[in-house]
Parts: C-alpha cells; structure tokens; sequence
C-alpha cells in the first residue's frame, strides 16, 4: 500500500490535479477534506451510498419485532385488561414504531462504521494532520515507476507538498 | 483587511438555499480556531459546575431520602397521585424536542440558520432526556423493581403489559435518548477528527482520537457519512412527533376530565417545541457572549430562531383555546366545572401564569427590534420555561383534584422534597451541558467550514454568488464585534 | 441427587437490593431479609385445632351495655377478628364499628402488662400476690373500723351474674351493693319505662309503625341498643311502600336525624313544651315562639301524628327536659294506642335492665368530696373523664385514703388509683349476659390472655377466700366453675349452649339499690347566645373508644371529621357571623372556655352549637392522649333530680373568633354531588310507576343493565375476547372461555347496595378494616415525615392519605337556602367495572380483570406508578405512602401487640404500593377450595364479604350475580337498581346500587 | 494485526457473552430432575441464586429413609394437616416421644450392623426432658405475598415428591425444586405429563 499524497490549499486546484491523475490513470485515488464539498464528490464517480440498505433491512428487523414481542407475549399469557382484546395490535403499533427507529438507525450507524472502516486503531497510510484543519489532500496508490510523473502533476497543479508514503 | 462581505448585503454561502448572511468567517483555519478556543476551561465554568454539581446532590439527597421514608414525603395528597415529578418529566422530554428539531428536521428542510446552533440544541436534547429519563423511575413507589417495565425474560415468566402507555414511554423515551444521542455523536466524529488533529494535549489527543474513531476525512467516509446522517435525521423527525405524542397518551388515555382529548399529541408536541426553542435561547446567549461566538451565532440566526419560537407560540395558544372550546362545546357538566376551576377557580393563578408566560408574551416577537435583542430573548426565554413547566403543572394536577367524584375533590400543594428533586433536576442538566460545552465544540467545525466558501485560488462564483476577495491570509487575531 | 453444599450466596433478588441498583438508601429496606428461619413446633399439638385453619368461639360483646352475641376468628391461638353470631337474638350476625374495634382493645399497645400499685406518685408494677395481699389487708382494715359502710364500687353496667357476684361479694365485706354505670344511658327515659312499664327498655318495633317521631333520639347511634334498632329500623324501611315516614325532633341532625325523612329543628330543652303542645294541652303558638319552630310545621306534625296510626314517638332525656319529656311521650304513646303494637314492655332489652344513673356516681363523689369513702373500686368506668370538669371529680378522688381500679388501660381516673389489678379483656374472659328475656348469651375467651392479668370475678374471689362469709358463699374454686354451677340446667346444659353461645332460662339477678338524690338539682343556664349541645360521639362513645386507632379513625358519620374536637356551627348564623369551617371559636360557658376549628353545618339550629364528647383525654394511651379537646369542661354538673340523669344540653356559651385556623381532618372534598347520578333517591309514590313506565321510557345502555354478562362482564370484553366472533382472536382465552374446566368464566362476582336500608353508620367501613389488614394513618405517632405537619393528629388525611377501601360519602340534596335538606349516604368501594379504566393503564400487570369479575389488585407485583388510581373515576385505590406495614418504620401502623389483630390470610401491604377492595377475595378464595375438597361447588350465599357480613341494617348483599340462585342476582334485577356513572363512562361496573326511598309529608307536595 | 482480524475481534466478543449467558441459563433450568422437564422451564433463568439444593444442618439429623421407608410410616402421620388445611402442619414433640419414650438411644444389633449409640435420639430425648421444642431450620420456603395451601394441591392428588422431591431416600432433607413462580407455572399451565387441573389466574395465590 505505497502511494503519494499531495496538499494543497485550494479547491479548485485540488479538483484540477485529480481531473488530471485521472486522465494519467496511475491508481486509485482518495481525497481528504476538512469538509464534504460536492465538487469534489462529483469527479469521483460512486453509486449512491450502500448504507441505505442497512437502514432498510434495521428498519424492517425493528418493525417486526416491534410487532411480535407483544402479541407473543399476550397469546403466552393471556390475561384480559380493561375489556380490551388480550392480543390488542393497535396498541401495539407503538412499539413497533419505536423499534423501527430503533433498530433502523442503528443499523444506520452500523453500515457507516463498516463501510468506513471505523473505529480504526491506528492512521492508515496517507493522511496528514492538516486535512482536517484546511488543506485537502490527493492520495494515489501507484508503484514506485508511475510516481514520477503523479509528483510532477501534483506539482504542477499547485500541491503545497507532496510525498511518499509507504 | 477586507472583510467577507460588506454588511446588509445578502451574501449566500455555497448551500444555495441558506438565505442566511454568512457568518463573518474568512476561512478554515480560523474556524477550527476560534472554536478550539472555547474548549479551555475557565474559572467562571468551574464555579458554574460546582454550583450545578450541589444542586445535583442537593437533589440526589431528597431523592434517596424519598426512597428510605416512602413518596408520603413529598406533597401528594391523593386523588392527585402524580404531582411535580411528572410535570418536570414532560417538562425535560419536552425541551429535548426542539434541540432535535433544529437539528434534524431543519437539516432535512435546508434551513442555513440551524448550522451554527444546531450542535448547542442537539446536546440540550440528549442531555434533557437523560433529565426525563430519571424520572419515571424516581417517582415510583417502589423505584428498586424499574426493571419490571422492561420485557426481558425471568424466572417468573410474566412480562409487561404492553397496552400501558407507561411501558410505551419506556420504549419512546429510550429510543429517542440512543437515537438522539448517536446523531449528536454522529455529528460530531469529524470534529473529533479535527480536534485530535490540532491538539497538543497528549491525553487530550489521545481522547480525542479515540472518540473519533479513527476518521480520516476521506471522500468515501464523507459520502457514507453524508448518508448516515441524512438517515438519521428522517428517523429522527418522526420520532420526535411519536415520542412527545406517546407522553401526552400517558395523559390522552386517562378518562381524566382535561386529560381525555384527542388534541393531546399536537398540543404537547407544539408545547415542547415551544419549549425547547425558549430553552435554546437561554443556551445560545450566554454561550454566544461568552464564548465569542457572536460571528458564529449572529443576530440573523437569532432573529430566524425567535420567528420559529413565535409560531409555536402561536400554535401552542390556539391549543389552549380549542381546548377550552372542546370543554364548553361537549356540553358534560363535569367539564364545565373542571374547566371553571381550573381558570377562575382554586388554580386560577397557575393558568393565568401559563397564559400570560406561553401566549401574551411571545406576542412581543412581532417587533423585530425585540426579536434582535439579546436581553429580551434571554428574558423571554425564561418567562417560556416558567410558563412551560406551568403549562404541564395546569394539566395534570388540577385536573386530577377536580374530577368525577366530587367527595374526592382535593388540593395538592408540593413539599421542599419536591423542589429540591426538581433543583437536583436542573442541577444534572446543567452539569452534563457544562461538561459538554467544555469539552466539546460548541459550533460544528466541519459544518462551518461546508457552508463558508473555500480558499480559491481563482475568485469566481461560486455557485452563482459573487464571492469577492476570499483568497486572504488569516491573521488569528480576535476578530471584532460583527453586529 | 447427590450431597450438595449449601450455596451460602445471598439469593439474587437479594443481590439486587443489597446492590443497590438505585442508591445505597435502598440497601437499607434490603436488609431486612422476610424470611423465616426456624420451625419451632409445639410441645403437645393442642387439641381440635388445624395449624392455619380457623375456629369461631362464640362469646358476648362487651363494648357498651347491649351485649350482642359474637363470633371470635381464632386461628393459631390468637383471635384476630369479631364477627356477629347470626342466631343472636339481639344483633342477628351484624356488629356495629365499637363491636369490631373489641379486638383493638385486646391488643392495645398501651394495656398495662401486669398489676401496678402506687410509690410515691407513680405506678409501679408488682406481682399479683403482693397486689392481693395489700388488697385484702385493707379491706380487712376498712371491716374492722366500720369504714366498709362508706365504700364505693363502680362497675360497668353488664348484663349477667357478675353483678349478682359482685354484690354477693360486697355485701360479705359489709359494702353497700356497687353502682352499675354507663354514662351513656338515658336515665331519664330509664326511669320513665321503669315508671311507665316497668321495665328499663321496651323494645321498639319500626315495622309496625306508619310514622316514627323521635324527639332527639338518636337510636341509630348511642341511644339503647343501636344494633338491634338499627336491623329493624332498616327492614322497615326495606318495606319501601309500606314503610313508615320518619320525623326527626331535635337542634341537631344527628346520623338519625339524617335517615329522617324530615328535621325539625328546635332549641334544645324546648321538646317538652313541643310535646305537650302537640298532644293538646299547651298552645301552638308560644310552643313555636319558645322552640323556634315555624306554628304551620307544628300544625302540620301534630295533624299528621293524629291521622298516622299506629305511630311510634320516642325522646331522648339527654337534653334539657329529661324525665317529664320522657314520661309525657310514654303517655302520649299509650294514649294513642301504640304500647303493644309499637312499643313492646312484654319484649324488654333485659340487658339495660340495673342501670344506675349518673347522679348515684355524682352523690358517691360527693360523699368521696365529704372524706367518708375510705375504699373506692372502679371497673371499666373512667368518671374522671366522663364527668365534667366543674364536678372536680379528681379533687374528690384525693381524698380517697385507698382507691383500686380493675381498668387494664392507663386512663385518667385509673392514674389516680393506688392499686391496678388489671381485668382481662371481654375476648380472653368467662362470662355471661341476658340480651332478652329467656335467652343467656354466654361469653367465653376466645384464646389465652394476652398480659398477666387476671379477670375480675377470680380476683374477687381469691380475695374473698380470706374472708369468712365470703369463703362460704363462693365455694367454686374459679369463676367459670361459678357460672356453671348457676347456669340453670349445670353442666349438662351448659356445654352444649356455649358452642352455640346461646342457653334459654333466665339469670337470677340482683335488686337494683334505690337511687340515691343526686346534688344540686337547678340547672345553671349560664349568659351566652347560643345555646350547646353535647352528644356523644358515634365511635368514642363516652371516650372509652378514644384508645382504638380503628374508632379514632373512624370518620364522624354526620359531619365526616375525624382525629380532632369540633363545634358545629349553623350556615346562616356562620355567614352571619362571617365564619367558615376550620376559624378557631373560643367556646366560653361559665364552667370553662374550649377552642375548636368551627364546622359550618346546615343541621343545626340557628343559635345552637354542638360538641362531640368522647375526645381530649389526657392520658389513656397513644392514641387518644392529647387528641381533640374534652366537651365535658363546658357543662356544669348538673343533674334532673327525677331520674338523676346529666343533664347534657344544659348551658349557654358565647362564640368569639380567635383569627386563627386550624384546617379539619376530613374525607370530604365537597358534600354536593351536583346530580352526577352518584347517590340517586326516588319518591315513595314514584315506586309504583318504577318498574313500568320507566322500563320503555329509556332503557340506558348499561342502566342497572338487567342481563348480567357472565365471562368477561361487558359487551366490549365480550366482543373483544372474540366471543362474537369479530376481532382477532387469541389460540384460546385460557381461563376467560366460559366453558373452561375451572368454570371462573362462568362467574360474575357482584354487589348490590341498597341505599333503602343504608343508614350511613360506617360498620362496614370498620369491618373492611379489620379484615383487611388496612393501616391507620392519623395517629399522632405516625405524623413523623409529613411535611409540616409534624405531630398533628390526622395530619396524613389532611393530605388526603386515609386509607378506607370502602367509604361512606355523604351527599346533600337541597337546603343551600337554609331550608328543609335531604342527606343521601353512598358507600363508595371499588366497582370492579367490566370495563375497567384502571386495567390497561398499569405498565406490569399489577391489575387486570380475572376470569370470574374481579379487578385483581396484586400487591407483590405493583411498582407504584400509581396510574390506575388517576383512571379510576370512582378514586377508589389507596396508596401506600409510607411504609405502615413494616416493623421498623416510624409509621408503623400495628405497634406491637397490635399486630397480632392482622390477619393472616391477607399480605400486609408494604410502601410503595397500590391498595383496594378485592370482595375479600381471600374468602373468595378460602370458600372454593372448601367446597373442591368438600366435593361440591360453592354453594349459594355460602359465605359473603366482611362489610356485607357486619352491615347492621343488611345493606350489603354479595355473591354471584351470573348464577341466579344468590341473592345478588335477584336484587341485582330490582328496577331500582342503577350503575354510578355507567351511561358517563361505559365502565360497566359490578356494583349496582338501589336507588334510596324517600317518604315526603303526605300533605306537602311530593319532594318538598 | 492487519484491519482484517481486527474487525473478527468485536462479533466474537459479542457472540462469547450470549453463549454465556445462555449457558448459565439452561444450566440453572436443567438443574432439575428430569421427571419435570418441561419446554417453559428452558427459559426460567434461575441458576444464579435460587435456593434449590439447599440443605441446611438440622439441630438433630433426622433420618427420613429410616421412618419411611424401613419403619413404613405414612407423611400425613407427621405433617398431619397437609391435606386439611393451607400449612402442612409439623410433627409436635409428643409425636415423636409417642415412640421414643420407648425406642431409646442405645440401639441393638440388627440386620448386620452392630449395636450402636444413637446420639441423636440422645439428643431429642434431652430437648424433651428440658421441656424444649426442637428448633429445626425451616427448608422450603414461599414468599410471603403468596399464599401457598397445600389442601387443595394434595386433595387434588399431587404427591408430596413432586414438590419436595425423593424425600423418602433423603438422609438431610434439601429444597430439590426452585419453587420459583416459573417452576409452579410449568404446573399449573399444564405443560408437564400428568396434565394437571390448575388455575393460573394471579388471584389464585396472590391476594
């Protein structure tokens, strides 16, 4: 996992450089930014997040469950209250509810940290502490005979500082 | 230096549908600064703490002296079987509301204003729900077998009965504190991310990139995070209507003459984020003065604020009217004679208070001179918490002393047990939000920094809006008064 | 299973509150592990006794003179509860509130435990043979020096050979025959039966009346036998249409007075002149003007007592009158035909035959005053209390050389004695009693005696052993061999009677001595404006009953106040005066000056005031020292030279205000019912048309809803269990499926009050208590930890905290503009609705509706949200707010001794708990798995619920009401049946009341 | 410790404590005999503290094997009331000195044991001569909110060993059943063979 890192102080300079790696085609490329920028989302193309289906699936666990605690629990012992049915739903869509987005934002949670790759114990490879102050950041991963030319674009496009990083 | 904008002219960030001027902020290194900046702790917040911190034992001591002697300490007198605690349960529950309003609901609908205050409400939810939270439990009488609410699997083989809106709470309050508090933390793992970056504290660096998780701000995270965040925020706002709806059915459901309307869940959810937003503004003046966030939270988001808390107290008045009219129009005896007792009879004084504090006096934010001064927000905000907790000390207790059986026609008057929980309440509420503010950013970094442009190195539009002069250097020095 | 080692961990539930989940306050109350550790079992197993099962012994009350028959709940040898013996003759199985309070006086925390003799100024105990020793050496002394003649022994009047032995004993000794005592009597009206018919009390027959007219006879309350007279005035006003009307004469509306149809209210002492004016000889007019009564309402009363024949017209010599008004009324009574038919001499109460009268005591303490008492002996009276404090009884008593009581409590009079030989308690002693002619009522103790002492009667006879002639008289070595030898038919017959407690034959008894001329004669009028009534408390009696928590909290039936001294004062003359209820009056007579908080009462005459007498010991035990003030400190002592009765109503006062307030411990939130159809009355002549038209006119959904639904008890249950086949059913409804092998399904526990025959008198309120194991809450003791009510007698119900599973609420009907007013009595218990608002709302299950129509409430599982009791609209749950049933809690409400009164089939609740009536479901419970190991079903009305079983006017009917064949079922389809706020709330409740009958004058037109 | 294994760490920590808690919870079901297995008693979480098995010293050790068995007397000629009332009721002392007023002490050679002292016949002829109850440590125990009668359960057939166990083979009496609330329902909801007639309505022992 070696690749190069490039900082720069600008958007715009930034959104240049990766244009033109992209076009160089040298390897996978990664951005860090103090803060999420749509341009920036844009030029690296990526289906819509898989996190919604953990909602989805959280979602409907919650739903359901929310339904058969209660109804289990008044068929298991059936004691009548108040004139009402002993399995009464319709109450019981409250709870059903409430687990609903219980579960379901959990599973939110869950799904970000799994497809974030977090909690991580230590800083992976290319990350520089002043990305998350007010630099962004271009890291590509390339061999050793392709970073030649991915320091001279960074360079170019107005990088503040470019390294490798193994 | 040139300034961002000149003032008195709309200048739109770079979220197009913020009609909100800008926070006069030049760029990212001075937000992360001047934020950081309110993380040391002062003398003035130790004294704050400690005086939260006596009023908590202060509480903690009545409490456990309740639990010991048994609930005849405090100021029931039967039939009215629920008195202060419940009132100052629905109070906090209702306060947490508008901090996820602002937050959530208002990030859904675009609203600029929320950005700078949101994390100030959100923190104010999470830690008035832990207040709540306590007191279902710390008005039982028998507050050693809570547990029994909750359907886990014993030897005895009985459950809760989930027909009660009692094991509903358990359930509402208990999601809508982990879902509250995972938005907030959810928020706030990016400026983890940025304080740990930034901070010199080996221990303080340490923490902070644990609580951080290891972000690294990378474009996939962001994208994830984008996501999550948005989710959160749609669960969230149904949840907040369902959790103040399933409180008010614990009133709804009673045939308890005043309790028994269908008016219940709109009128307690209006009430709370009524509530809330008065309670938001005790938090962010203080906090904006003291902390030198008036850039930040400037008079615009305020201003934006004080209409919101404007319309709520407008629903919330409307509320009490159909309420009185549902009690004349119904035409039963019993509630023409509650009603009477409650607003000209033996509780005359606490509904006038309601009234005057919920209806009479927010009326005052047509003005919009009053809606951009400070003090009168401050103040107002204060009338609105008192008229809050009357609003919900109006509904329950007269309501239980003047019912159907008119032998049992009684009145309550609450013992010092009573006032000292509730101080204890406000005690812990205050502790945890002095704690908070101390060591977490009280403005969100990373949300700032998305809404203020970036450093160009070209000056265009950005986004169709004219955005001139932002490429210069930032001096940290403190930047001055704004408005 | 092999050898285990003792796992000597704590038990998890244990762990849980040692831990602490909470905070470490609760590992306190964790401590206290209930768990019994050791099985000690008995020497010898007692004989016909079955360890858990309970044995009734039947036996005689001794509470006040009437000496009603009673069964003793004995289990595990110790009696815990009274009830009525059903083949009494006198009380026919009811038990009026002082009956039940017996057992509290067995128990009675501050009894003495031994003899006591005096040191110095203090009451030392000592052993019985150095009590009897000094005994019998004075009176040896007071023999030898011819003192015997001056000596004095007052009794409490009972009926029976006690007496007989007593006098036998005084007479061996050379004393004068003792006086027999009850300050409760009307010897004025005593006198004039003795005079008249000679017999002490005729009984009254109400059925055979068409009008009964009591001139301030309260004999609901303390006039005569209030048990008897209660069951019969209660069937003849159960005869509804042939009822009779009932007039009340009197300055105060006392409980009778409130079950009358109409009040007169009159100056006190004015009866007389009304009474003769009625019968002819004396004018209308100055009748009116003297009595302030309107001439047209005499006019009317005296036309209608012509025409209503037979009538029944008694009077009470309680006030100024006395004898004359009593001797005038017998003979307007034999003028007008009604000795015979109404009034019974040839059917006498033979037990308050030998009642000596007040003035015999005020002449002994005169001649005490005078120094020539040398020995005086007091049993079971208290007349340092009971007579006013302008007959300085206490200076009197000084001058007693030797003074021996036989109280086993410490009250005022037995403070002042030299020597306490300590009697049983009536529960643990021998005895017998003649209620009616021909009919013994045997009294035996119902379990070994409590605290060494030792029944009366031995000592006396071991006392007389050293005497000679006594020695020759009393050879039977106890007093039970005694009673054997006299019981006519010996041994042989005397066995078989005592398990049934009844024998026939008469008792030899004594010769009543002649009555002594009591001392000054005039009554002293005193200057004020308002004229006082004294009356007697219902519960406290002569405040004998002021050491039993149970009558202490027991409310006032009339005026609801409790735990406290009180004057009542009239509504007009209160605004007059701008007085409301709680204003301190200082109450001045020229004997003495009282402070009360005022009670604004319609019942009572313009310039007339009230005081309850009965409260303000100064010492006699923790519940009654320093209670309420003593009423007796106003009156002077003065006495109707005639009969030698007190004179109870006989002084002026003047009523000023002292500015401050003293709020009144009461039940009563607001006494209007403001026709939410709570307490609902009828005309007698709408009864007719009741069952007919009314039918069609509007049948109200669940209106007195004649089709009693068995299973799940209403329409809404039934439909939603699925039972119509509609919403989603459950697999099976377990034990809700009427064809359930268990067949609970089929049942419908149920009550039927009929508000008739309800007289208001809180017997079942008494009752419920002691059966149910309910905490008092008032005693002074108790007020530890309510804020700023610290030490306030009753300051826990001043928060609203009483704990009465069933209570008597008093409604009234009119009178808001000073006139006629109607009183409408509503027992209030949980309704176990079909429907019940309390059930769904409880988040664990703590109550929910079982199969055979109960509301369950249980005890262990309740957290203490206390939800159910906001969703009752009947209010009728209690909560336990202070820990009244754990030992070690300042408010325990069964100091010891006292806890042994509980009842073993019912948990004592603990704090933090919800409370109600379940229909005594422990009965319930009790009586099916009788029958199931009988082999058979429970029979009908083979047992009912403990308020059912104590009501004195039979009120109270419960059973089944799915099964016809109980009689529940049956009053349950009375058309005068209806629901409290069925049509309001749809809660089908399991309660049907029926609906009260009112008899309005027949001239006036109807509900006037 | 490539981001891979680290990730296995969390899901197996998780995964450990389930096991855990489930295993303690079958064990403390389980612990019964198997004559009362019963589907519901799998889930009665009653391992940790529940006084089954407890068998506590008694002042003198009575043996039950030896009455019952060898001497074939009958429970109901001690624990007389079992089927007349809600206590079982206890043997007084003069139902045990009925016999050994006679049988002393010193017992004599029989069935191949030799001739013994038995001291504790020793010792309850001495609480007799003092006049003094034996104190025995009470075994089996029912809160006091619930009102166990022991009537209507031996009238309806149920034998003694199915609540206290063999206690005819037991030397020192122990708690053979949790009688916890979950053990009795097994009963009375019927899911043990025999099918028993109970009620389980909460007002049946709760009142």
């Amino acid at each position: 996992m070696e690749g190069i890192v490039g900082v720069f102080r600008e958007l715009d300079s930034t959104v240049e450089a990766i244009q033109a790696l992209k076009k160089l085609r040298a390897g996978n490329i990664a951005v860090y930014t103090p803060a999420p920028r749509h341009e920036l989302e844009h030029i690296i193309p990526h289906g819509p997040s898989i996190v919604r289906l953990y909602t989805l699936i959280g979602g409907l666990a919650g739903a359901t469950f929310g339904y058969w605690i209660p109804i289990w629990i008044s068929d298991y012992w059936p004691l009548v209250v108040g004139g009402k049915p002993v399995p009464s739903w319709v109450p019981y869509t409250i709870i059903s509810f409430e687990l609903m987005v219980l579960v379901g934002s959990l599973a939110t949670v869950a799904g970000l940290f799994i497809h974030s790759r977090i909690p991580r114990i230590t800083m992976t490879v290319g990350y520089d502490p002043r990305f998350s102050d007010a630099h962004f950041g271009v890291w590509v991963e390339c061999p050793p005979d392709r970073q030649g030319d991915v320091t001279d674009t960074l360079k170019k496009h107005g990088a503040v500082e470019v390294r490798g990083e193994q | 230096m040139a300034t961002v904008a000149p003032p008195g002219r709309e200048v739109g960030p770079n979220i197009p549908e913020a009609n909100i001027q800008l926070p006069s902020v030049r760029n990212y290194r001075q937000v992360t600064d001047e934020i950081r900046r309110t993380l040391n702790p002062t003398g003035m917040w130790l004294a704050a703490l400690l005086a939260a911190i006596t009023c908590l034992l202060i509480g903690l001591g009545a409490w456990m002296w309740q639990v010991y002697m048994g609930l005849g300490v405090a100021g029931y007198s039967p039939p009215v079987m629920w008195g202060v605690y419940i009132v100052t349960f629905v109070f906090w529950v209702g306060i947490g509301h508008a901090g996820t309003l602002i937050s959530a609901i208002l990030y859904l609908f675009r609203a600029g204003f929320r950005t700078t205050i949101y994390r100030c409400a959100e923190a104010m939810t999470v830690f008035a729900i832990m207040t709540a939270g306590l007191f279902p439990i710390l008005h039982l009488g028998r507050p050693w077998k809570f547990f029994w609410l909750i359907p886990y699997p014993n030897w005895r083989l009985i459950w809760p009965q989930f027909k009660s809106p009692l094991v509903w709470d358990v359930f509402a309050i208990l999601t809508y504190l982990t879902v509250s508090a995972t938005f907030l933390y959810i928020g706030l793992l990016p400026d983890f991310a940025a304080l740990r970056d930034r901070e010199r504290n080996p221990l303080r660096k340490h923490i902070y990139g644990v609580l951080s998780f290891g972000w690294r701000n990378s474009d996939t995270e962001w994208r994830h995070f984008a996501r999550a965040y948005l989710f959160l925020a749609a669960f969230s706002t149904p949840l907040v209507l369902s959790v103040h709806s399933t409180v008010s059915f614990d009133f709804a459901m009673a045939n308890v003459p005043g309790w028994h309307a269908t008016l219940f869940a709109p009128y307690f959810v209006a009430g709370a984020i009524f509530s809330g937003v008065g309670m938001v503004f005790t938090i962010i003046i203080p906090i904006r003065r003291w902390f030198n966030l008036k850039h930040y939270v400037t008079l615009n988001h305020l201003d934006a604020a004080a209409k919101l808390c404007l319309f709520t107290s407008l629903i919330v008045g409307t509320a009490y009217l159909t309420e009185f009219f549902i009690g004349w129009y119904g035409g039963s005896e019993i509630e023409h004679s509650f009603w009477y007792n409650r607003v000209f009879g033996q509780w005359w004084w606490a509904a006038w208070i309601m009234l005057t504090c919920n209806t009479i006096l927010p009326l005052t934010l047509f003005f919009q001179k009053l809606r951009r001064s400070t003090t009168w927000l401050f103040t107002l905000s204060m009338f609105i918490n008192l008229g809050m907790w009357f609003e919900r000390f109006v509904i329950f207790d007269p309501s239980l002393s003047h019912e159907f059986e008119p032998w049992q026609w009684t009145a309550y008057a609450p013992t010092y047990v009573d006032w000292c929980i509730l101080l204890g309440s406000f005690g812990w509420f205050a502790m945890w939000f002095l704690l908070f503010i101390k060591n977490f950013p009280v403005v969100p970094i990373s949300e700032v920094k998305e809404i203020i442009p970036p450093l160009l190195r070209v000056p265009r539009a950005v986004e169709g809006i004219e955005v001139t002069g932002m490429h210069l250097e930032y001096e940290p020095e403190t930047p001055g008064e704004r408005d | 299973m092999s050898e285990t080692s003792t796992p000597t961990g704590v038990a998890r539930r244990e762990f849980l509150k040692i831990l602490g989940a909470t905070s470490a306050a609760t590992a306190a109350i964790g401590c206290s592990t209930d768990r019994v550790d050791k099985l000690i079992p008995y020497l010898n197993n007692p004989d016909e006794t079955v360890p858990m099962v309970s044995n009734y012994y039947a036996s005689t009350c001794r509470e006040c003179s009437a000496s009603c028959g009673v069964l003793m709940e004995t289990r595990d040898g110790r009696t815990f509860k009274v009830e009525g013996n059903p083949d009494h003759p006198l009380n026919r199985g009811a038990m009026c509130a002082r009956g039940q309070a017996a057992v509290q006086g067995l128990y009675n925390p501050d009894r003495y435990r031994g003899p006591m003799v005096r040191r110095g100024n203090a009451l030392v105990p000592t052993t019985w043979a150095d009590a009897l020793t000094l005994l019998s050496g004075r009176l040896a002394e007071a023999q030898t020096n011819g003192g015997a003649a001056g000596a004095v022994f007052i009794n409490r009047h009972e009926s029976g050979s006690f007496p007989v032995l007593l006098d036998a004993w005084l007479a061996a000794f050379g004393m004068p025959a003792h006086l027999s005592h009850d300050a409760l009597a009307d010897d004025a009206v005593l006198e004039a039966n003795r005079q008249a018919y000679g017999v002490s009390w005729p009984s009254l027959a109400f059925g055979a009346a068409q009008l009964i007219v009591s001139f301030g006879a309260d004999f609901l309350e303390t006039w005569g036998a209030s048990v008897p007279q209660q069951l019969d005035f209660a069937d003849a006003r159960a005869k509804l249409a042939g009822a009779p009307r009932f007039v009340y004469v009197g300055p105060r509306r006392s409980l009778t007075g409130c079950n009358a149809d109409q009040w007169i209210g009159c100056r006190p002492g004015s009866e007389l002149t009304i009474v003769n004016a009625l019968r002819g000889n004396g004018s209308i007019g100055d009748a009116a003007q003297q009595s302030g009564v309107p001439a047209a309402t005499l006019q009317r009363l005296k036309q209608e007592i012509a025409t209503a024949k037979p009538s029944l017209l008694i009077a009470s010599g309680m006030s100024g009158a006395g004898t004359a008004l009593a001797l005038a009324i017998n003979e307007w009574n034999k003028s007008l035909g009604n000795v015979g038919i109404t009034v019974l001499p040839s059917r006498p109460v033979t037990s308050l035959e030998g009642i000596s009268p007040d003035g015999d005591v005020a002449a002994a303490v005169e001649r005490m005053r005078a120094g020539q008492v040398p020995l005086l002996m007091v049993r079971g009276v208290n007349p340092v209390f009971t007579s006013p404090k302008s007959a300085k009884v206490a200076e009197a008593l000084a001058k007693v050389p030797f003074k021996v009581s036989f109280s086993s409590y410490p009250d005022e009079t037995t403070e002042l004695c030299d020597l306490v030989l300590p009697d049983h308690h009536a529960i643990e002693s021998w005895g017998d009693a003649q209620p009616v002619p021909q009919v013994i009522s045997l009294q035996q103790p119902g379990m070994d005696p409590v605290y060494d002492t030792r029944q009366t009667a031995d000592v006396l006879l071991q006392v007389g052993k050293g005497n000679a002639k006594a020695a020759a008289q009393f050879a039977a070595p106890n007093y039970m061999r005694w009673l054997i030898e006299r019981y006519p038919g010996g041994t042989a017959a005397f066995t078989p009677a005592l398990q049934k407690g009844l024998g026939t034959g008469t008792l030899p008894h004594r010769t009543m001595p002649a009555r002594s001329a009591p001392p000054n004669g005039a009554p002293s009028t005193g200057a004020g404006d308002f004229s006082l009534v004294v009356y007697p408390s219902a519960s406290l009696g002569d405040g004998s009953g002021a050491n039993k928590p149970w009558l202490q909290e027991f409310p006032d039936p009339v005026t609801k106040v409790f735990w406290q001294s009180w004057v009542e004062v009239n509504q007009q003359t209160a605004e007059r005066l701008g007085i409301d209820s709680g204003d301190v009056l200082r109450v001045e007579s020229p004997q003495g000056a009282l402070e009360l908080p005022a009670y604004v009462f319609m019942g009572i005459h313009a310039d007339t005031v009230a005081v309850a007498f009965g409260q303000g010991h100064t010492s006699y035990g923790r519940y009654a020292q320093d209670v309420g003030l003593n009423a007796g400190d106003l009156l002077p002592s003065s006495f109707d030279p005639a009969s030698g009765g007190f004179r109870w109503a006989s002084t002026k006062v003047t009523i000023t205000r002292t500015g401050t307030f003293v709020p009144l411990v009461t039940t009563e939130g607001s006494s209007r019912q403001f026709n939410r159809g709570i307490a609902l009355a009828i005309d007698v002549h709408e009864l007719e048309t009741l069952g007919t038209e009314q039918e069609k006119k509007e049948e109200m959904p669940g209106d007195a809803s004649h089709e009693y639904l068995p299973g799940l008890r209403s329409p809404t249950a039934a439909d939603a269990q699925g039972a119509l086949q509609s919403s989603l059913k459950v697999k099976e409804m377990g034990m809700y499926d009427p064809n359930h092998w268990s067949g609970m399904a089929k049942r419908r526990w149920a009550m039927t009050v009929d508000l008739a025959r309800c007289t208001g008198c809180q017997a079942c309120v008494t009752a419920c208590y002691a059966e149910n194991n309910i905490p008092i809450v008032g005693a002074p003791y108790q007020q530890v930890h309510t804020a700023f009510l610290h030490g306030v007698p009753g300051g826990n119900i001043l928060k609203g905290r009483e704990m009465n599973w069933i209570r008597l609420e008093r409604y009234w009907e009119g009178g808001e503009d000073g006139g006629d007013f109607e009183a409408r009595f509503v027992p209030m218990l949980c309704q176990h609705c079909g429907n019940a608002p309390c059930e769904p709302v409880c988040p664990v299950y703590a109550t929910y509706h079982s199969p055979d129509g109960l509301n369950v409430q249980v005890y262990n599982r309740c957290v203490g949200t206390r939800y159910c009791s906001n969703n009752c609209p009947y209010k009728v749950r209690y909560f336990n707010w202070f820990g009244y049933g754990e030992p070690h809690r300042p408010q325990y409400a069964w100091p010891e001794r006292m806890n042994w009164q509980l009842n073993p089939d019912v948990t004592v609740r603990g704090k933090g708990v919800m409370e109600k009536c379940t229909f005594c479901v422990q009965r319930i419970r009790e009586a099916e798995h009788r029958a199931k190991s009988e082999g058979r079903p429970v029979r009908p009305d083979e047992f009912t619920t403990s308020c059912a079983q104590a009501c004195p006017s039979k009120a109270i009917t419960f059973g089944d009401a799915a099964d016809d064949q109980w009689t529940v079922a049956k009053l349950a389809q009375d058309h005068r049946g209806y629901h409290v706020f069925q049509e309001l709330l749809n809660t089908f409740p399991a309660v049907v009341y029926l609906k009260k009958v009112n008899h309005p004058a027949p001239a006036a037109p109807a509900g006037a | 410790m490539t981001t891979r294994r680290k990730w296995a760490i969390i899901p197996g920590l998780v995964a450990l404590g389930a096991i855990a808690v489930l295993l303690s919870a079958y064990t403390g079901a389980t612990t019964q005999p198997d004559t009362v297995i019963t589907d519901r008693g799998a889930w009665g979480y009653s391992a940790g503290s529940s006084p089954q098995g407890r068998a506590p010293v008694q002042p003198i050790a009575f043996p039950h094997p030896t009455h019952v068995q060898t001497l074939g007397m009958n429970c109901l000629y001690c624990h007389f009331s079992a089927n007349k009332s809600p206590d079982p009721g206890f043997p007084a002392m003069s139902t045990c000195m009925g016999c050994h007023t006679v049988v002393g002490p010193n017992r004599p050679a029989e069935n191949g044991r030799p001739a013994r002292k038995s001291a504790e016949i020793a010792k309850l002829q001495q609480y007799w001569a003092k006049k003094q109850a034996i104190p025995w440590v009470r075994v089996h125990y029912v809160p006091d909110y619930v009102n166990f009668a022991h009537m209507p359960h031996v009238n309806a057939g149920v034998s003694c060993q199915t609540c206290h166990g063999q206690v005819q083979n037991m030397t020192r009496v122990y708690q053979y059943a949790p009688l916890n609330m979950g053990w009795c329902i097994n009963c009375h909801v019927g899911n043990v063979k025999p099918q028993w007639k109970a009620r389980f309505d909460c007002s049946v022992c709760h009142y």
